[in-house]
């Protein structure tokens, strides 16, 4: 670096105070956009910890497939017994979880349910009380498995499952590489709002060219970031297969636990209808 | 835009599965290519997911004070090619509907449909003509514009046949209880006044950046194409055909005018089919033969399936030479 | 004049503790430097002094006014904060995000509403204070480590705030550099500005820092002395060499 | 041996130059420490050494081999490649993907098939060499600055690598862990791994390197010196201590 010229004296400017015009600001979005990335960030840090009884532990694969045909199942019934059965055998594995996770598990769902259910209220004038209750059920119920599902199962085990299932490498590895970096690409935007902000000193006239700057800065840098992940990951013997620990196969357990849904699906061929 | 479960029924969600899985062998093998000529496309594709994730999370003002999020289909079509934006927005889709509660599980088909095939490639087609008649930027507007709101309108259209494919005897709906004429004029509306200038606005900010800062990371299209994917989606989506057979209901688009009106005055809805569809678009024409041969059953599904592939073949093969002239 | 006082602050991370019951009084006008071991909590405190995070518990007040979450809700009072406290990000990378270097200085002062000579007198003034002008038309995200983290200190100085945190500014640089920014930092505190550096190299900054903080590996503070105290403990300053 | 051989090598970013006319010869077992301003190609070069970049003009051998970017296109002979030259990167956090400590190192050895007793010894043997005990079940992303550089090093360690390219690895750590992590790379380097690394802290590494490479600020070599060479130029030593 060349030496600069030593001037002892700092520009007019910056040896006084600037006063900051006090505009009001209406513009609030980066708090609330960084409140949901540091939510989204902790979930993805410690994914609820999932809960696993050693003895009854199921492969992910099968988890997998109880849920699609547990979810299937349950848009196909219209019978009011079978649905009731799937609900109770839901609840008598929500026991199992703790009380904590409970309390979570029932506030996302009502929430969720809510969301649902304030689409199709408007329905109650078009298609009466009884409709809008079973669909309302319904929907309920499914989400109530997906829920159980996300609850207790970490990233890992999807990927297994995926994995599995047979899903393509090309599949799998994108799904993998999207979660990492869903962590760091969140926490790279999360700092680069934070930063903006920082030097965010007056209502900002074009906020949304500041949109651009972050994700145009957000794309190029994932770009870079892509050329040397991916030279990090085969620097470190990726072959374009995750290899990952895959568990053992099918056992008994497995089958136990895909036996009520299997039996809910033989009570609907046979009888549901 | 993400259908939730139960939105849909399982007839119209596996036809739409069923139609996904050609175009993911597509994208697969599209994208294969284009990783042999770029390698860094690969973690591109999971870094892309991701993006589009964060997109879809980011809130952005509208005047009036409330909010909405871009998708980000045409952009990352443009970004990264169409066919990996397809793929790397399944992963995004999939992704939430698992993890994030975002979307319905049996509804994946139908998300993936209307988010990351129709979206991506309406919107990239409108700006690879753009870019064709030196007006890049606009047809990307119109691009994304147009895709977002071609994608709520099949959203629209998909739920609202819910009423007339699926429904208990007395004609009370079992899945979503809007009809057309409710469906779609609320998706389109939502989308044409507010979710769409949101995409616009949001695409043409980011591509402006990017093509300001480097330029060279933009998508650039490839000189040749092959044409063993379109055998491949031939073959598949011939293979994939029958399981529309296993559909219980009356599968997705397969009535008749008189049938719809049947159905819609059953449902109160309205007292005649709209007249679009019984003067537009003509499905007497189209789907009244197979039983008039006296064929059986499966085979009329089999050959109207067939029929599908073909649309669905010209339709791309239209794409395909465009892209095709463009670079000569 | 007191500027910033923390009281018995502690911050804990999800499933880390950040800093655990930490006081520290701050004048204006002084030049104060963080060291302690890698994870001690040095970045964490800057990110509260700035405003970025909220204590979990304990009090942090600035030029008398308490910051807490709720203060911070405004966006307007936000916006007077920042303005009044700049930062340097350990990671620079995070901080450009416009498409110029010259643009990246301007984003600050062009908010304020000056005019654009004055806004282009501030742009060649922080780029020659920081001996960047040739990377003046230079894209921020190409720049090398070192360039990044001379171009971050431009934009932040180019807003003027009174206190100035830098997290460990030296970083990349050439000894060269390090020593004209040292330097820049001395001017800057002669002028009335306060400056709170985190940094691990005792051996440059003992020169012109006056105040030095310092954290043990649990998270607290070690010792809090000045330059005068501390030439007298021999064994302390043993132990800042290797910090 | 010679190990790494670059003829007249040039190297052009979009809009600027990133190295110019550059030659070099690097045998198996040398210490090389890469010195000059911001900017000049130190990280350039070690791009193009670790294959991640072709060079606009000239030729690269590594072990008698032209890497080119016909020859790299190819998946298999990139990853032969990667997993002879390992890599820590100047901004860490693009290295750390994985969900723990212990998973992201395991992941190198994990891709090689290793049993799996093995890789859990070859992640406790790279925790206790960076001295990254404490570390193990956090996330990467989450560590400090130099929490994230000492555990990128244990990442690329664990698949031992013949040759080591460091970007500024000593960044952001303490003195104390600076010495630390030159005496690795010594003890490293004596097993037979040939250490090329960049720095601009000359006075920690002036012990433990035995060939400075210095740049100048045109992107090209201005001296190529091994350190007894070095001992009796005092005026160069002089300038590296401004590097
Ligand atoms: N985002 C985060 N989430 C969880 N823990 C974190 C996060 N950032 C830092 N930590 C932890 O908090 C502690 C303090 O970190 P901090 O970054 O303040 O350290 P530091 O003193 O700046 O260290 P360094 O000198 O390495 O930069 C460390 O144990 C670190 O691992
Ligand atoms: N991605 C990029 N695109 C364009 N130019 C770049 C890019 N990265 C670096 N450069 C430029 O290339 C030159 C060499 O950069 P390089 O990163 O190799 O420097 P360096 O010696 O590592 O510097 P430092 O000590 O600051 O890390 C610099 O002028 C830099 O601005
Ligand atoms: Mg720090
Ligand atoms: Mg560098």
């Amino acid at each position: 670096m060349k030496p600069t010229p030593s001037t002892t004296n700092l520009p007019e400017w910056l040896s006084n105070p600037t006063t900051s015009p006090s505009r009001p600001s209406k513009v609030n979005f980066w708090q609330r956009n960084q409140r949901h990335l540091r939510g989204l960030l902790n979930h993805l840090a410690q994914p609820t910890p999932i809960v696993t009884d050693q003895r009854w532990h199921i492969t992910p694969q099968i988890k997998l497939i109880r849920l699609l045909a547990l979810v299937i199942l349950i848009a196909l019934i219209n019978n009011v017994v079978l649905l009731w059965g799937l609900a109770l055998l839901l609840g008598s594995q929500l026991l199992w979880l703790p009380p904590q996770q409970l309390r979570q598990f029932m506030s996302h769902w009502l929430v969720s349910i809510g969301i649902a259910a304030i689409f199709v209220l408007p329905s109650y004038w078009l298609a009466g009380p009884a409709t809008l209750g079973f669909f309302i059920f319904k929907t309920s119920l499914m989400l109530a498995n997906a829920q159980y599902y996300r609850f207790t199962t970490s990233v890992q085990d999807l990927l297994t499952g995926l994995k599995a299932l047979h899903c393509p490498d090309i599949f799998i590895m994108t799904l993998a590489i999207a979660l990492t970096y869903l962590r760091m690409l969140g926490q790279h935007l999360l700092l680069t709002m934070e930063a903006l902000e920082l030097r965010t000193v007056a209502p900002t006239k074009h906020p949304y060219r500041l949109i651009g700057a972050l994700f145009g800065n957000l794309y190029l840098k994932s770009y870079t970031y892509a050329l040397e992940l991916y030279a990090a990951m085969e620097a470190r013997g990726f072959n374009g297969h995750y290899s990952r620990g895959i568990a053992s196969s099918n056992h008994w357990r497995d089958y136990l636990a895909l036996s009520p849904a299997l039996v809910a699906w033989m009570l609907f061929i046979f009888w549901g209808r | 835009m993400h259908i939730p479960d139960n939105y849909l029924s399982p007839a119209t969600c596996g036809t739409l599965i069923a139609a996904m899985a050609p175009i993911w062998t597509v994208a697969g093998i599209k994208v294969k290519a284009q990783i042999k000529r770029h390698h860094e496309t690969l973690p591109m594709l999971g870094i892309a997911a991701s993006l589009a994730f964060l997109i879809m999370m980011f809130n952005l003002p509208i005047p009036g004070g409330t909010t909405a999020h871009a998708v980000g289909g045409t952009l990352l079509a443009v970004l990264i090619g169409p066919w990996a934006a397809c793929l790397a927005l399944t992963v995004t889709l999939l992704l939430q509907a698992l993890l994030f509660g975002d979307g319905g599980i049996l509804a994946f088909g139908a998300n993936a449909l209307n988010m990351a095939v129709i979206m991506p490639f309406v919107g990239y087609a409108c700006y690879r003509l753009g870019q064709k008649l030196h007006h890049e930027k606009l047809g990307l507007a119109i691009g994304a514009y147009v895709g977002i709101n071609t994608a709520a309108l099949v959203a629209g259209i998909e739920l609202g046949l819910q009423p007339l494919l699926a429904h208990t005897a007395s004609g009370a709906p079992l899945y979503c209880p809007y009809g057309l004429n409710v469906a779609v004029p609320a998706m389109l509306t939502a989308h044409l006044l507010i979710a769409g200038w949101v995409e616009v606005a949001f695409t043409l900010l980011v591509f402006q950046f990017v093509k300001k800062v480097a330029p060279t990371n933009l998508y650039q299209v490839p000189a040749r194409t092959n044409q063993r994917p379109w055998i491949a989606l031939l073959l598949g989506l011939a293979a994939l055909s029958p399981l529309g057979l296993l559909a219980s209901n009356t599968a997705w688009g397969e009535w008749d005018a008189t049938e719809l009106k049947q159905r819609l005055v059953q449902q109160h809805v309205s007292t005649s089919a709209p007249r679009g569809m019984v003067h537009g678009f003509h499905f007497q024409a189209l789907f009244s033969n197979y039983d008039i041969a006296g064929l059986p059953i499966s085979m009329g599904y089999i050959l109207s399936a067939l029929t599908a592939v073909l649309i669905f073949l010209l339709l791309i093969r239209g794409l395909q030479h465009e892209t095709n002239t463009i670079n000569h | 004049m007191l500027l910033l006082k923390l009281v018995n602050i502690c911050y804990d991370y999800p499933n880390t503790c950040g800093l655990d019951q930490l006081s520290l009084d701050i004048h204006a006008g002084e030049f104060v430097c963080l060291m302690g071991p890698n994870g001690s909590g040095k970045s964490t405190l800057l990110r509260i002094l700035s405003g970025l995070a909220s204590p979990t518990t304990g009090d942090y007040q600035f030029d008398g006014q308490a910051i807490t979450a709720t203060y911070l809700a405004d966006a307007q009072r936000r916006q007077q904060l920042h303005q009044r406290i700049g930062m340097v990000f350990q990671n620079t990378d995070v901080q450009l995000f416009n498409t110029s270097v010259a643009e990246e200085i301007a984003f600050g002062p062009r908010q304020l509403g000056l005019a654009s000579a004055v806004i282009e007198q501030r742009v060649t003034d922080c780029l020659e204070l920081t001996d960047c002008q040739d990377l003046r038309d230079r894209i921020p995200y190409q720049l090398s480590g070192g360039e990044k983290k001379r171009v971050a200190l431009a934009s932040v100085l180019a807003l003027n705030p009174e206190v100035l945190l830098l997290d460990e500014p030296l970083n990349g640089l050439t000894i060269a550099a390090q020593q004209q920014m040292l330097t820049l930092l001395q001017r800057l505190q002669a002028s009335g500005k306060t400056i709170i550096m985190a940094s691990h190299n005792y051996q440059q900054v003992q020169a012109v820092a006056e105040r030095f903080i310092i954290f043990n590996s649990t998270h607290q503070i070690d010792a809090d002395l000045a330059r005068a105290d501390l030439n007298q403990q021999p064994d302390r300053q043993a132990q800042l060499m290797t910090l």
